[in-house]
Formats: C-alpha cells, structure tokens, sequence
C-alpha cells in the first residue's frame, strides 16, 4: 500500500499546485478519478468514481477568494477509497466530504497565515529586488504540495478512521476562528490601497461605490459602468469649463506696458 | 487646484526616467503569459493576488524601467491589493504594460487597474467557473461515467484550449487596446488621471461592501425578548457597516504608522476572539 | 349565411382599423358584442356574449407595442359562434381564444414586415414630399381591414373546424420566428436614433440611463426625473463657472490704448 | 467646446430660414388633433409610431418651414423611432409645434420629443389602459350582463368623452407650455440643447433596455449538468446584455453605411434562426 | 377606591409627560408595574404583572411620530386590573389594550389638533419674545398630564365596563380621520420649509432624494450619504474651475492707468 | 451666479450684528442639554419637534444674537419643521450652536440642520428604541418576573446612564466638532452653504416620500372588475404621487399667501372627508 500511498500523495499534490497556479484542471475529479484509477489498478472504476465526484463538485468553485470543500481532496480520496472499499462511487462522497471540509478549512487558513509573506515582497519591491520576489512566489506552490501530499498520503495508508481521528485534533475555535480572520483580512489590503490612493476629492466616488453595494446591492459591473459615466462627465465638463487662457490678456497688458514705456 | 494630499510619499508620483520608447516585443508578451500562470502563487487574504500579479509583470517592468528608482516604484505599486479572474489577467496585464510602457503617472495606471480588476473578476467567474467548467465538465462526466476513457481527454482538451487560447489572445489585444488607448488620452494627463482615479475609488468603494465578511452572529437574550444585533441593529443603522468601519480603522492605524504586520495580528486576534466567544 | 358572414367581415374590418387608429374603442367585445348580435339576429345574447368577453379581455391592452391575443377577432368570433352554435357565452371563449392568438401572431408579423414601408416614406421626407407620406399612411389601415375581413368572414363562412385548419396552415416556427424578430426590431430603431443624437459626451448618460433599467430595474418616469434632475445641475453648473466676461477686460484695454494714442 | 461630431451631416442642425413668427392658429393646431388619430397608421417594430407621428405633424410643419430644406430637415428628423401613449400624443405635439415654429436647434425638439415620449407612455398605460378602460369595460359588461342596452352606450360615451378632450385639451395646453418655456429658455440655446440632449440619451438608455426583447431561452444539457445559458450565464455578466449588443451592432452597421434595411433583413433572419434552432 | 384612583391617575399623568418629555422611561410597564402594585398594596404581583405588560409592548415605539398603542395606559390599566380583579397578568392585557388604543388615537388627535399652537409660536418668534416661546412650551405636557390622569383615572374609579362605554362614545369616522390627517399634515412643515429653502438650483437635489426613497426605497441614512458625495463633489469642482481672479488683471489694469496718468 | 430667488424676505439672510465672539460656556451648554428634555413638548404633525427645538436653544440663542432683529430671525428659522431622536438632539444642538456663535448663513445653518435630522433619527431609532430598551426592558422583565426588586431599579439606571451620557456628551460633542468644522469651511462661505443646501434639499426630498402617509385605500368595483386605485394606478404612475402633489399643494398655496392654519384646516377636512368616504 505504501507506494500506491504514495503515488496518490504525489498526484494529490501536483492537483494542488494545479488548483490555483496553472489551473489546466487536471485537478478536477473527472481527471483526477482515472489517475486514481491506474494507480490502484481499477481504471474504469477510477473513471466512473470521478465522474460521479465531478457532478457533486459542479459550482462548487471559489469565487472572490472564498474556498469551497476542496475538490482536489474530495476526488484523489473519493475515488480511492471507492476503489479500496469496492463501495459504490455515490457512498464513497460521504467519505471524501469530511476531508474535504477539513482540507477547506486549511487552505483557508493557509492564505490567512500567508499574509505577512507579502510583507517580506514589500521590502523587495522597494528595493527593487526582482530576483527576491521571485523566490518568494515559489514558496506557496510548494507548501501546497506538502500540505496535499499530506492529507492524501495519511488516509491511504492508515485508514480513513485513523486519518479522520488525526484531522480532528485540529481546534474547532482554531480554524473557524482564523476563518474568521481570513474574511476580515481585505480590509487591511483595502486599506494599504486607500492609503495611496486616497484624496478627500475622490472620496465621494468611494462613498457612493460604497452605497451602491452596501445598500442596492448593485454587482460590480454596474458600479464600474456608472463609475466611467461620471468619470466621463467630469472629464468632459472640466473640458467646457477651462476658463478663458488669461494669458492672452496678460499679453496684451504686457504689450500695453511695453508701449506706454515706449513713450 | 490644490488638493492637500498628504500620501504623495507613499509611492512617489515622480518619473527619474520619463523617456517613452517601446521596448516591450511579442516575446516579452509571451513570456508574461506564462508568468501568469503562477498569478495566485502568493495568495492570501490580505493582498489576494497582489504578489502574483507583480511576479507576472517583472520581466516587462525591468525592460521598461531601466532606472532602479522607477522599478522600485512600479514594484511596490502593484504588489497591493489586486484581485480579478484568473484567465482575464492578461487583458489587464496587457493594458497596464502599454501604460506602463508610455510612462503614465502611477495614478493613473492604479486607478485603471483597480477599475478593470473589479468586473472582469465577476465577469470571469460567470464565464469559466460558472459556465464553461460546468458545461466541459458535464459532457466528459457523461463519457466517463459509461466507462468511456475521451471523457478526461475531452474535458482537458476543451477547457484548455479555451483556457490557453484566452491567455494569450487576451495580453496581446490588451497591450494593442492600451497603446491605441493612451494615444486618444495622451492630451490631458492630469485630466486622465483623475477619471482614472474616480473609477477605481468607486470600485474600491463598492469592493469593501462586497469582499469583507465581518458580520456578527451573535443574538443577546435579554429575558425572553431575543435581540439579533448583526440583523436588528447594525443592519438597520447601515448595511455593511462593520467592514467600512474597519477598513477606516486600518487605514487610521497605518496613517498613524503602524505596519500591516501588526493589522494582520490584530485581524487575527479578532477573528479567534469572535470565534471563541461564538460571535462571529 | 354569405350575407352575414359578409357584414360580420365588414365590421370586423372597421374595429381592426379602429384598433389602432382612432381609437374609439368600438373594436371591444362590449360594443362589438351587440353588433354581431343585430346581424345575426339575437342582439341580447350578442350583448350578453359581449359583456361575458370584455371581462375576458380586461387588462389585455398592447403595452408598448406587444400584442396579447386579439380582443377585435376574440370578441367577434366569439359572439358568432356563441349565438350560432346557441353555446352558452363562457364556452365560447374557448373557440375564440385559438383565433385571437392566431391574429396575434399575425398582426406581430404584420408589424415585423411593414418595417421597410418607412424607408419608403424616409425618401419622401428627404424630398419633403408631404403629400407622399399622406399615401404611404393609410396602407396599413386598409391592409388591416382587409386582414381582418378576412379572418373574421372565413370562420363563420366556413364554421369554425374548417377555418381553424387554414389557420394552423401557418408554420409554427416562421410566426414564432417573426414574433421574436419583431421584439429584436427596435433595436434597429434606436441605433437610427442614436445615429443622429450620439456623441460622446452624451454618452455617459445612455450608460446611466441602461443601468438604471438594466441593473436596478427602475421605471422610465424615474430615470426621467433623475435625467431632468442631472440635466438641471449640470445647466446651473454651465452657468456658475462660465468665466468672467473677458470683452470688459478688454474694453478697459482698448480704451487704455485710445487713451495713450491720445497722449 | 469642440466635440468630435461626426453626425452633424446626417440630419443638418443648420435652418435655412431662421424667422420665428407665429404662424400656426387654433385651427391648424385642432386639425392636427385630427390627424393625431392616425398616429399608429404606420406602426411596426422598427420605429414603431414614428411614421404616423410625422404624418400627425405635417400641416404645422408644412406652415412653419416654408423653406423645402428646413422641412425635409423636419420630416426626416421627426421620422426616426418614436412611442408614446396615444392619449397623451397631442400633449408631445403641442410642446414641439412650438419649438419647431420658434426655429429651436433640431437637436434640442429631438431630446425633448426623446425625453417626453418614454415616460408619457407608462403614464398613460397605466391611467388609460390599464385603469379608463377596466373601469369604463366593467361597469358596462355589468349593465350588458343584465341585458341592458345602456351598456356599451355608456361605455363608448364616457370613455370617448376623456378620450377626445385629452386630446383637444393636451394640444392646446401642450402648445401653450411649449411657448411658454421657450421664453425662459430663450437665452442660452446651446445650453437647452444640451440639457434636452442630457434627459433624452438617459431616456433612450433606458429604453434600449426595456423595450428590446431579446434573450436566449437555451438550456445547454451538459451531460447531467443543465445550463441556462440567459439566466445563469449572460444575466450573470450583465441583464440587458443582449439588447445592448444589438443596438451597438446595428448602430455600428449604420455608421458603416448598411442601410435599415439589410438590418431588417439580418433581424428577420436571427429571429427565424433562433426559432428553428429552438433557442429563442 | 377615590384615593387609590387619584394616586394612580397622578402617576398615570406623570408618566404621561414623561414618555414625551424627559423620557426617563418611569412611564415603562416595567417601572409603572410595581408602583401601581404598591398603591394597591399588591407589590409583588405588580412588579411581575409589570414584567409580563413590559414584555408586550416591546418594540411597541413611536416611530417618526407614529403612535403605538399607548403603553403608559396599557401599563396602567393592565396592572391595576391584575390586581383589583386578582387575573393572570396575562389576561389584564387583554383589558388594557382596548384602552391603549383609545388612548393611541387620542393621542394622535392631541398632536394633530396642536399645530395651530405652533403659529402662536411663530408670532412670538417674529416679536424675538423668547418667553412668549417659554410659556407655550408649557401647554402640551400639562394637556398630557390632565389627559393621562382622567384616562387612567375613570377605568379605575367606575370599573372598565363603564369606561369602556364611555371610551367607545368617540365616533370611529372622527379617530380616524384626524388620524389621517395626521399622518399628511407633515406635508405642511415640509411646504414651510421649502417655502424657506426652495431656490431653482437645488431643485434636481430634492427630485433625486425623491426619487432614492420613493422608486428605489432607500433609507434616510444612504441618501444623507450620497447628498454628502454629491456636495462635496460639487465643492471640489466649483474649486476647479473657479475663473482666474479677474481682479489681479484689473489692478494691473489700474496701475497702467496711474501710470500714464503720471506721465 | 444670480439665482432668482424669491423667498429671500421669508427669512432674511441679512445679519445686522455679524460679530463672532466666543460667548457660550460649558454651563450654558448644560443649561440646553437640560432644555433638549422638552423637545417634543409641542410635538404636532405640522412641524413635529419644531417648537420644543427651538425652546431647548433659546438661553444660546439669546446670548449669541443680542440684536433683536438677528434674534427674531434665528427663532424663526428654527421654529421650522424639526424631527430626529430625542437622545441625539443634544448633537445637533452643539453643531448648530458653535454655528450660530460664528454668525454663519441661516441658509448654510438649515441646510447642516436638515441633513442631520433625517439621517440622525433614523439611527437613532435603530439604537436606542429597538435596540437599548429592549435589552434594558427585557433583561429586567426577566428579573421582574421572578418578584425581584432589582428589575425596575436595574432597568431606570442603566437605560438612563446611557441617556444622560449621550445627552451631555454629545451637546459637548457636537458643539466642538461644530466649531472645528466651521474653521476648516470658513473660507468660502457662499459654497459651504450652498453645499449644506444640497444635502439639506435631498434629505427633505427623501423625507417628503417617506414621513407623509398619504395612500388611498380605495378599490373601484366595476361591474366585475376590482381597481385598486392606489396599488394599480398610482403607484404604477409613479410611487408616492400623493404625497408629493399635497406638499406641492401646499407649497404653493403658501407662496399665494395663504396661511399655515389655512393648511392645517384644510388638511383635517381632507382627513375628516377621506375617513368618511372610506377612501383613506
Ligand atoms: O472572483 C474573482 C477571483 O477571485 C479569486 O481570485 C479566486 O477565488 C478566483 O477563483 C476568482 O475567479
Ligand atoms: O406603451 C406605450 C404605447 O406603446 C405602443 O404604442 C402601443 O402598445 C400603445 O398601446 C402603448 O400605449
Ligand atoms: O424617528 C425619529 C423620532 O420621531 C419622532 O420624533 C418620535 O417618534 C421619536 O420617538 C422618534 O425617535
């Protein structure tokens, strides 16, 4: 068991990179079911688990940063214990979905902690230290890795009771908590933003985008149009509005100056 | 004309090297698209893909500011907030090389960024997450599941096709939509620079009430009556009152100096706090 | 029955052109009812069969433009066949109603196809022959009475299975097909409109105005209120910045200069 | 103050003969009150009354523009798409004879007939068909149900009595406020203009999105997967997608040079597409 | 009985001013309870029958002048009744709401029959006789107070039928109609402050505002805060586009003149 | 930048003693946070709080204007339409007062004035009606209920802690924030009032759709047919109609000089005849 163990952890982890870097979806159960599938020798089984898995997963995608159960989890342990269990595709969900959730929690809670990470870039960027951000960037990609490799490898090879007693340790209070945090979080983003791009002038526009969501519900997309249209006005009008050039009269003022001097 | 601005230091405004060649070439591009692929490789919840989107840049940037002043100013100016759909980057990479490129002020620049990222993110989501995802996934899970191995293949074949195809179809059509763009605005640029700066403002206004989740969950039982204080009493002074209150507070802290480092400590004080005390 | 069917053809002509032009209401089952009554020679029942129809149709009214099943064609078939097959009012409903949605269709597809007409009368206003878009105006009227003659004499000529065999003759996808081009076509409309009232500074306002129906789903009268609104700052505003005067600036100057010409 | 125009050669804005007299008499104005009954003569969904608007118009005009070039000007301008409610046409003709015989900018009677149409269309739906007619219609049916003649003699009386003294009333009046408000708006013309212009675009914005009918019905059967395409998909993007796209792609042809009538052609052609195919 | 009665309409008085001026909430059925328990020398079954009443008129509030069923009398009468007749708290609600209604539309009457006091007011404003203002300020809260005592005195001192008969002589087209009345008369405040404040250039503002609550239902609040963007937007433009200050041209102007003069 | 403004002798804008010394103290703003507790002492449906507002700034108002002439204007301005929450009133009085002492525009003073009062009720109402005595009043419901002395005691203690707080407080408060804000507004006073105009105008407008209730409750039986005048008619021509045709009404009956008390008879006719019919 341990090299098949293995071979899923590996594959759980490229997902996982997939999941957010790349994105060419391998990560998905449709994928992710047959790789299974060979691994543990059963292919069409592999491939009708992942089939089933994808249609649970259809929508469940993270839209503006908000995890849904990790899909990556639910299909390589979906699948596999389909597969080792010989249970139906449809029982193995309920089995993928507890690790699921608890992988969701995590990844959560690893975008939370990697907050300050951009800190470090900072201090880069100002000294325009290009190769530094770089290495940084590859830091995630392999923690994610790691992290997947993980909680795929663990449950294939202990068991999924064993495993589940494992993911329990983690507090309740811990994760909701930094859950908690990690939706607060763009505040802070908003507010480094605000504090370059902020002039009493623009205030106005910040407060009616603010009203527009916050009390009409309007999408982005219709603030953003409307946002053009003012933007559109005030340039024009500012445009009408140019005050005749004085200049033109300094001129002659000028040259009446000249003049009189002439005199 | 004068609008005591008191953030000029921040990230200074100032271009050392003004010249406005072009340097960028199709490979340049090219190459930028395949750094996008890593966009989300620093995401997190403070800045979301603001580190990525810098990362996905660099080589462009480097060729453009030769001067290490500027670089140091453009760097530091994107590695903020930044957040959009995945597959539309290139589109707004595109645009801001172009700008990038012909040295527009970094007002400007923030302030068509930040306008773009907004919709195109909700945008996105409606075309690839919610609708192309579904609808490739959907037909190979139909394959597959009567054991027929083209399901995956399909799947991958579709999905990335339109995937790859958006990628670099998008960078070059932005970076030729930015030149042909700066050449109509060229005239006023402090004019263009506050149109810029009123979208992206509104759109900033508009992403606190809609990217921050901070409510309270959290009902008090005086005696018998039950009080619901997120929906009975903030909701009904403002909606969305808790994350524009602190956003304000944020802002105030790093006015007064403090880091970001101790506002993330703090967000997560609260976040277990909230949590522990069942409030949140 | 020819003469009758004739006359019930004749009035059903006149109410199709007073459906649209005139407007007098003659054309509504309470009036169109008692009509068909007389010809037929029971006029209580035909103003019992009428008063039984209008309620029927209430509420049924063109809102801009879209056609809900013909209340012209609804109301005489109706009464006809009512005090013909001696069917109690209510039942006659029933054999009305497939008719009235068959002159809805058609008069849809009417209105879809007289759009070239207007290109006709285009030409002579550009030739501001007056007298030529007086002829190209009662086209319709008598393309309507003619229409309506006929849908109105075949069924009672004919009785009502006969008739309703002609009409399903119409390919369902060609009358749907036309319908839904006919809710496309204003479309053609307002580009010629705004090919003439475009320009870019106005733009922001077709943006503002879209939104508000689009997005926030408000009435016309609203955005027209809040259009009248913007529109009478932005005159104020006009009026508050237009620069001083600088003729009298000049005037000062020329007379500086007379002056020192006078020295 | 220079806006880029390039219109200006479609309908001309230049009157030829520039003399403001008064010419129309009470007669004139009640004898086009007649030929405002034939205002939906020439209805179809291209421009809707648009025809029979310029007929109802015509002996003012004729009166007004003696000069051939200002009326074609005239005609061609009050030819373009318009719908309003039919009891309240009079109303609108009243207000432009008014302009058109004190020689107003073209622009400034088309934003104002643009501005006035939309919203006197909802009113009166809502006061005439919606309200009159019911009231009048069920008060009626009720006397006819009992076999009393009186019913549709009352019902064609009273309706016709608001009717026509709408009609006679509103011209009048119409005519009257039109004099009126040109008086006070007489000095800056330029400055009307623009403010007709500003209601009217915001009118037609809105029309755009709520007159036009066009939306998918198609729901894609990906596997077991169903998509619909309007609701979740081009509704997510943006509602009034569709109608927008189409206006700007005929508005777009006719700046190419395509006549209406190959618009027609092509419409006509979607509209049976999408039926055959099912889809709309 | 008398005395009881009397000490228990002073307290009803009292309370009766306090729920519109000073709002001390002793008028509360909380606070009210247990004091009418002590005149009638129940203490505890007051203090509870005072917790029940407290307990029904929660979120019972006068709204933007809106009245409630009066909770001093409802307070009042419920405990005292609890108490005289020995029921269940929860049945004196019962008795006491019929009465706190009567004394709601009352109430509403007092209010709407009061503004003509307010035109003494703006006699004494005019004069700037300040205790002119003072002493009719004084007016209301006694009426209140002698209102009060009689409505919780009468029920107490006859029994509740009979009160209740005379409570039910006031005609029901009268309560209500004043009550209605009411509810427009803010329409007059608002026509005195626009006759104050209304000038052409700020009409597009209260269209807008109109508008906001009227179509789209925003709340006061969302408005204040879009106003508040529109102004500053408004100030911060004028600013741009304020013209040159002409006056510096026409001191030059003026110096040039001195200066020929001098030559 | 001449508006014509006709109402300019209603309430003079002129003031004959525009010297601005410092002259309230602390004890005086006490004095009115002690008057503020009579605010709705006159409370009536024409002008709600007006009266009692107006009482509780009389001592400041005296002191500030010792002309009789700029006295008798103040008090007239205030004796307008007035309505907030009773517990944030002190708020106002501070801005207003700090505004008054610096001898602003009564134009720019009643412009601040209405724009808070909407906004300020509104909250208010949230936190202190539906939110602090139901908390304060359950809690000692819940003591009460077991015959615990400690439930009204309790309840009058904390509920007034936090009035009398606020009360002080925000008198202190508002007249501080006052006198800050006018020094940063002082320059241009001609655009700070018109800016408090335009705040003040939009909250009327917004208070005129939702403070008056005026609605038929009338539904025409014809023959068969139910027309429910107010839900199918006036709301579809445009919601809140009536209320703002009967402040149109009013406005312009007071502009041909008929009284208030002209209006208040005639309102409660309108009342009185609305009950009567059933209509109302
Ligand atoms: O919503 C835009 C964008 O937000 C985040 O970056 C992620 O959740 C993406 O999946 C999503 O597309
Ligand atoms: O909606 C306004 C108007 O539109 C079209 O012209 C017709 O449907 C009329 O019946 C309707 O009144
Ligand atoms: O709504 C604000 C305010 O309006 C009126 O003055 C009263 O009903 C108060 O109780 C309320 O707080």
């Amino acid at each position: 068991m341990f090299v098949q163990a293995l071979l899923i952890g590996l594959w759980a982890g490229l997902a996982g990179i997939d999941q957010f870097n790349g994105l060419t979806h391998i990560h998905r159960p449709i994928v992710t079911g047959p790789v299974i599938g060979l691994i543990l020798g059963d292919f069409t089984l592999g491939l009708m688990a992942g089939a089933t898995l994808e249609l649970v997963w259809a929508g469940m995608v993270p839209l503006a940063g908000a995890q849904p159960p990790n899909v990556v989890i639910g299909g390589v342990i979906g699948t596999a214990f389909a597969i080792i269990t010989g249970q139906d595709p449809a029982v193995a969900v309920g089995i993928a979905v507890p690790f699921a959730v608890a992988a969701q929690a995590s990844i959560t809670l690893i975008f939370t902690a990697f907050a300050p990470v951009m800190h470090k870039m900072d201090v880069h960027a100002k000294n325009a230290n290009t190769k530094g951000i770089d290495h940084l960037t590859y830091i995630q990609p392999i923690l994610l890795f790691g992290f997947f490799f993980i909680i795929a490898f663990l449950p294939i090879f202990f068991g999924a009771e064993q495993a589940a007693e494992i993911v329990s340790l983690l507090p309740e209070w811990l994760i909701n908590g930094l859950s908690v945090a990690g939706g607060i979080m763009p505040a802070i983003g908003f507010a480094m933003l605000l504090n370059i791009m902020f002039k009493w002038v623009y205030a106005p526009f910040f407060a009616i985008g603010f009203v527009a969501v916050a009390y009409a519900g309007l999408p982005i997309l219709a603030i953003a149009i409307v946002g053009v249209a003012i933007a559109a006005y005030d340039y024009f009008i500012q445009d009408n509005v140019k005050p005749e050039p004085v200049t033109n009269t300094q001129t002659t003022i000028d040259d009446e100056e000249d003049f009189s001097d002439g005199i | 004309m004068e609008y005591n601005n008191q953030n000029e230091e921040v990230i200074s405004n100032e271009i050392q090297d003004p010249s406005t060649e072009k340097v960028l070439t199709k490979k340049d591009l090219n190459k930028m698209v395949w750094r996008s692929l890593l966009l989300q490789s620093s995401f997190n919840y403070e800045r979301m893909q603001g580190g990525g989107w810098t990362y996905s840049l660099i080589p462009g940037l480097k060729k453009i500011h030769t001067n290490d002043h500027d670089l140091s100013n453009a760097l530091q100016d994107h590695m903020q907030f930044f957040n959009t759909h995945p597959f539309l980057i290139t589109f707004v990479q595109g645009v801001i090389l172009a700008m990038e490129e012909n040295k527009e002020k970094r007002e400007t620049i923030r302030g068509i960024k930040v306008a773009l990222m907004g919709p195109l993110g909700g945008i996105g989501d409606a075309l690839f997450w919610l609708t192309l995802l579904p609808i490739t996934g959907g037909i190979a899970a139909s394959l597959s599941a009567e054991g027929n191995v083209a399901g995956p293949i399909i799947f991958l074949v579709a999905f990335n096709l339109v995937h790859f195809f958006l990628r670099f179809f998008l960078m070059h059509y932005g970076y030729g939509m930015g030149t042909r763009a700066i050449t109509v605005l060229k005239e006023g640029t402090k004019k263009v620079s506050r149109a810029a700066s009123i979208v992206g403002m509104m759109v900033v206004g508009a992403l606190v009430a809609s990217y921050i989740n901070l409510s309270l969950n959290w009902t008090i039982q005086a005696g018998e009556i039950p009080v619901d204080i997120q929906g009975e009493v903030i909701d009904a002074i403002m909606p969305g009152l808790l994350p524009l209150l602190y956003t304000m507070l944020c802002y105030w802290l790093l006015k007064k100096g403090r880091s970001p480092l101790t506002l993330i400590g703090m967000t997560i004080v609260l976040g277990l706090a909230g949590s522990i005390l069942g409030v949140m």
